[in-house]
């Protein structure tokens, strides 16, 4: 296996799935010759044309419209919104149209539609340039949410929600853009709606997402070296959550930490402890639940405050031990 | 044509006026609002479509998803909220669509098809299709961003749709001049560099005549125009409503110059159809709408386990 | 005292406070003389004049924006949103400026506006005019959120909204508008951020919002007559959260239930079992949490299914049984 | 004034060329988009404004804070994350206003910030206030709902709110041909019925009067005009950017109209400043910018506590 970062390998999915299929094409602001704000597109323009990588005015509104509109006909976009902060403008296309349209229609709409979107902090983008709103998202029937962690997931994962009917909202962390990490050669999917244990453990299940599974990572190694084993678990797929493998996770550790970029209150780790607590597993835990998040703060610029506002192994190792003694 | 769209129309006001007496029965739930008056918009704009040519529609979709073909059972049904009804009873009056017949939906946010329209004439050109999408929506919705942002794109990348303001005059109880800077809407063309063409709304065949043109022009990739139908619905904005923000009189002028006697009066005149002919096709819509009653009424209610059904495509 | 529907004592908040600070008025569509689609600002227009009572065109996003720029040079809007379904346009106002501004700009702004909106399901408008979007905005750091279950409450919290200097958003359950509830005469403000004990319980807490805490008392009224005693916590505001009024509750009884009108997953009710499985209270717990919720599915329209989307005393009843059993 | 406007543009010019020689140096973090080249439009404007006016601004907004008044060592500070900075640097560089000085804020969201502006302007009317809001946005946000809706309203209100359309030909890597149907921008005035101006954007001056005229027209209660001032970025869009959407040819005939010698000339020519008294404002700016860099570099972070203040007033 090749080494690639994330946005390689979300680079080489789009180009496969290019070619694959004549019905999917790209849309979005800047996704031309400059391949995106984050690169993330590049090449992609010149080699398939400006009508299947469409360059848009900064109308993410229109943007979104056009995918859903497209993907009723038979389309199949891929949108990308620059930042996932300017999903407030596009909220009603995703929300009240893609998202229901197949509800409303009493099944007969399919919308097979992705809309990716970079988010997270860390980057001294400030308020509005690094928000990660997934939970909004997870909060709509009819919309999925894809969260990846690694170059290879987010292959796979980005194949599957493209060739999914559903629309598929795809949130990359802009942090992991630039981490390199092993991509299979050749064509393989990793299915929507399975959660991937990236690391065993038997004293604490820590579910986390994202940017986030790393630092959870680095925290298991650490918290290893004092005998405490934590099971990393990563979601990948934020809905629909396979709550089994949590569940079955939390059962067998009793403890569970859940982390996140986003705010805490209100968000991904709120939803993972309520299923616990509505759970079997409920009589396993043995300790109260915690949960590492953003601070409950608009994304500070000055990065004393953004280090402060962001989970990190640190804040994970504190959790974990609080969860244990 | 012609006798077709006197056929639409008379369907078209028969249908809500069944409507207003079930309503009056208490039979009728939900949000409806009737676009008695503005027939010859939906009559003369679908008239203009060939298969295969898609619209979105808005909250007053009745008109425009009879006129694009839809079947007058079906769509009782789905306004009774029955199994049997265009959507299962989940949609209601505000999102009855019929995707095999091109209509992409009426839509409860104002302003909200005017993107999808513009998505749908994108999708027929990325997938090489010579269809052409129009978007129906009032001059309410023309204030709305979507209006603004879809109208740049599609003006942008001559897509293949065209823009249809349905101009009744209100927008709810605000009227056209208090809530549009601009009341001449035709003129926010200009802004898109596209043609701007207003039209009587009140004549199905001059409806038809202004549609085709820019469907026209559409299809031959010559990018989209934003046509402006004047016209006036003749009930309140929704059952119920008071109406306490225009005057008898006016809505007694807008009467007299009712789509449906006009357009009868024409066929009449130019020979195009008889009396005999005519009456045929009003007994013929009541028939069918007498069925489609039954039909709505005798429907089942959804399934309990539809509730949580059609979420998701597999 | 009178009785008054929900929709009364709003109005008479507004036309109280439009009477106090000549820096307070209203922006809407429809508003003025028709009095809004519900009629809530009935009469406002012909005594206050169109200056103070701002009929807009159909355009919410602009109408957040004039509320959020005209609060940050010192007036005070109270924005009405027909249904909250149409935040979705005007999301990046309230979301990206309007809640952010303060933080952003080191404190030296602030934007004392409210935003009213109805929400919620029961009255067959199906899935864009029926949902109940508090949760996205309680994930919002910089936005309070208001949600009141009685005529005197909506009276006594709106005027405390008005009175902050915050962007408050004020939610307004549709059914409520038409229920009549004593109100006190006189001037009175409700405190933001303090719960409201609206039935006191030793055996389950049911933790329920605006229409739902009516359905919570009747199902306590119900189990009461079985010798169970319910506890009916009605938080009024859901940001900030009267956490401790919820802790100390479930602490004395052992038991919870959640209960919203919105859809379950990453609603309120998973941030207050989240809050518990997290706190003190913990240790209390005698079963699992229930959330009694919206179905995961976009509003249907009819009767039969909306009936079933939509939580009522029967599946209240069921939920405190279960935590019981 | 025209001196003024000259200290401006040298300020706003120094200030960013500094900012260029921090990142060299890896000081500095974050967006930051520079608006060298520009300066006549940001100094021109705010000539135009009398205290209690209000502006609202974009990303590339350093040069709208100077103009409008801000201090280069809080700006500095703010721009390093400091305490010290006019945001006590949770802000940065899309962040910065000072609402004491009627800056209500740069802003990350394009077009984000003209509601705001309109909103502004509702608010001087609401509290008897005789002051216009400004709009500063870019040609790229007037493709934005946001545009749209706020221009419908403000000219329907007769608001006073002037709309600069800061058109330096791009937003992002996208040029304004490939982005917006109607090039010509103050043609999107008919669609709301008020006037639309076009002026050079690199001569000071001239910014200064079209935007004078249209203040006073906006405070007289005549409502609102949309403003487009043809400019150019000579800088790429961001620290970094590649430059691949233009050619060096194109750059370098808009650099030839360098809006700062164009009102060095002007000054000298008129007799209104002198050689040494021109030379003796570069020097006090660099003095002060000298100071300013100093002041930040010496400032403390933000105490921790400072994380999860400022979120809620009392
Ligand atoms: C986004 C949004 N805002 C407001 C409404 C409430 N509403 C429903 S219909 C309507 C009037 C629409 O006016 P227009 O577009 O002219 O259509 P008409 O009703 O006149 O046919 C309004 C304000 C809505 N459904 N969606
Ligand atoms: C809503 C939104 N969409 C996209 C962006 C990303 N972005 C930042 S600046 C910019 C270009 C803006 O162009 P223009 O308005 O012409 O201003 P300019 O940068 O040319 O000064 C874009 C696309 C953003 N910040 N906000
Ligand atoms: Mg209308
Ligand atoms: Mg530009």
């Amino acid at each position: 296996m090749r080494d690639l970062t994330l946005s390689q390998a979300i680079n080489e999915a789009l180009a496969e799935e290019l070619e694959r299929d004549p019905r999917v094409f790209l849309i979005g602001e800047d996704i031309g010759l400059h391949g995106g704000a984050f690169g993330v597109t590049k090449g992609l323009f010149s080699r398939f044309g400006p009508d299947r990588v469409r360059n848009t005015p900064i109308s993410e509104a229109a943007i979104a419209g056009a995918a859903v509109g497209s993907a009723l006909v038979g389309a199949r976009p891929v949108a990308e919104l620059m930042y996932i902060d300017f999903i407030t403008i596009a909220m009603d296309q995703i929300v009240n149209q893609g998202a229901k349209v197949k509800y409303m229609f009493g099944g007969k709409a399919r919308v097979p539609m992705v809309l990716r979107a970079p988010f997270g902090a860390g980057r001294a983008n400030a308020a509005q340039h690094s928000q990660s709103l997934e939970a909004w998202l997870c909060h709509v029937p009819g919309l999925k949410v894809v969260m990846p962690s690694t170059p290879a997931d987010a292959k796979g994962l980005l194949k599957s929600a493209i060739r999914d009917d559903n629309l598929v909202v795809f949130l990359e962390n802009k942090h992991l853009y630039f981490q390199k990490g092993p991509v299979p050669e050749g064509e393989y999917a990793v299915p929507l709606g399975v959660a991937d244990i990236k690391r065993p453990g038997r004293d604490v299940t820590v579910v986390a997402t994202a940017r986030q599974v790393h630092a959870a990572i680095s925290a298991a190694e650490a918290l290893a070296k004092e005998g405490i084993e934590v099971e990393v678990l990563d979601p990948r797929t934020l809905w629909p959550l396979d709550t089994e493998t949590i569940i079955a996770s939390v059962k067998k550790t009793g403890r569970l930490v859940t982390v996140h970029e986003a705010v805490k209150r209100f968000g991904f780790g709120a939803e993972v402890a309520a299923i616990i607590a509505e759970s079997e597993a409920f009589d396993y835990l043995d300790a109260p639940i915690r949960r590492v998040a953003g601070a409950e703060v608009p994304v500070p610029f000055s990065k004393s405050l953004e280090d402060l506002f962001l989970p990190d192994e640190h804040k994970i190792i504190d959790a974990c031990k609080a969860v244990l003694a | 044509m012609d006798c077709r769209m006197y056929e639409t129309m008379v369907s078209i006001r028969s249908f809500e006026m069944m409507l207003q007496e079930l309503s009056r029965k208490g039979v009728l739930r939900g949000s409806i609002h009737f676009c008695i008056g503005q027939e010859a918009v939906a009559a003369g704009v679908c008239a203009a479509l060939t298969a295969g040519d898609c619209i979105t529609s808005n909250h007053r979709g009745h008109g425009h998803a009879i006129a694009k073909g839809a079947r007058m059972d079906f769509m009782m049904a789905e306004l009774l909220g029955k199994a049997t009804g265009y959507c299962k009873g989940k949609g209601g009056s505000m999102h009855i669509a019929d995707l095999d017949l091109g209509n992409l939906g009426a839509n409860g946010i104002v302003g909200g098809g005017i993107p999808i329209a513009t998505g749908a004439a994108l999708g027929f050109l990325q997938l090489g299709l010579p269809h052409v999408a129009v978007a129906l929506f009032g001059d309410g919705a023309a204030n709305q961003g979507s209006f603004h942002e879809s109208l740049n794109l599609a003006a942008l990348w001559k897509l293949p749709v065209v823009f249809i303001c349905e101009n009744n005059q209100f927008g709810m109880t605000t009227r056209l001049a208090e809530a549009s800077a601009q009341p001449d809407l035709c003129k926010r063309a200009v802004a898109y560099n596209i043609p701007g063409v207003k039209a009587d709304g009140m004549d199905a065949r001059e409806v038809r005549r202004v549609t085709a043109e820019a469907v026209e022009r559409a299809r031959a990739g010559k990018g989209p125009a934003l046509v402006v139908l004047e016209t006036y619905r003749f009930e309140g904005h929704y059952i119920g409503d008071p109406v306490v923000y225009r005057t008898k009189e006016e809505t007694a002028d807008w009467k007299a110059r009712d789509p449906i006697p006009r357009q009868r009066e024409y066929l009449l005149k130019t020979g195009l159809a008889t009396e005999t002919e005519l009456d045929r096709i009003h007994a013929d819509v009541a028939g069918r709408l007498e069925e489609a009653v039954l039909f709505a009424r005798n429907s089942p209610d959804p399934d309990p386990s539809e509730l949580v059904s059609d979420v998701y495509s597999e």
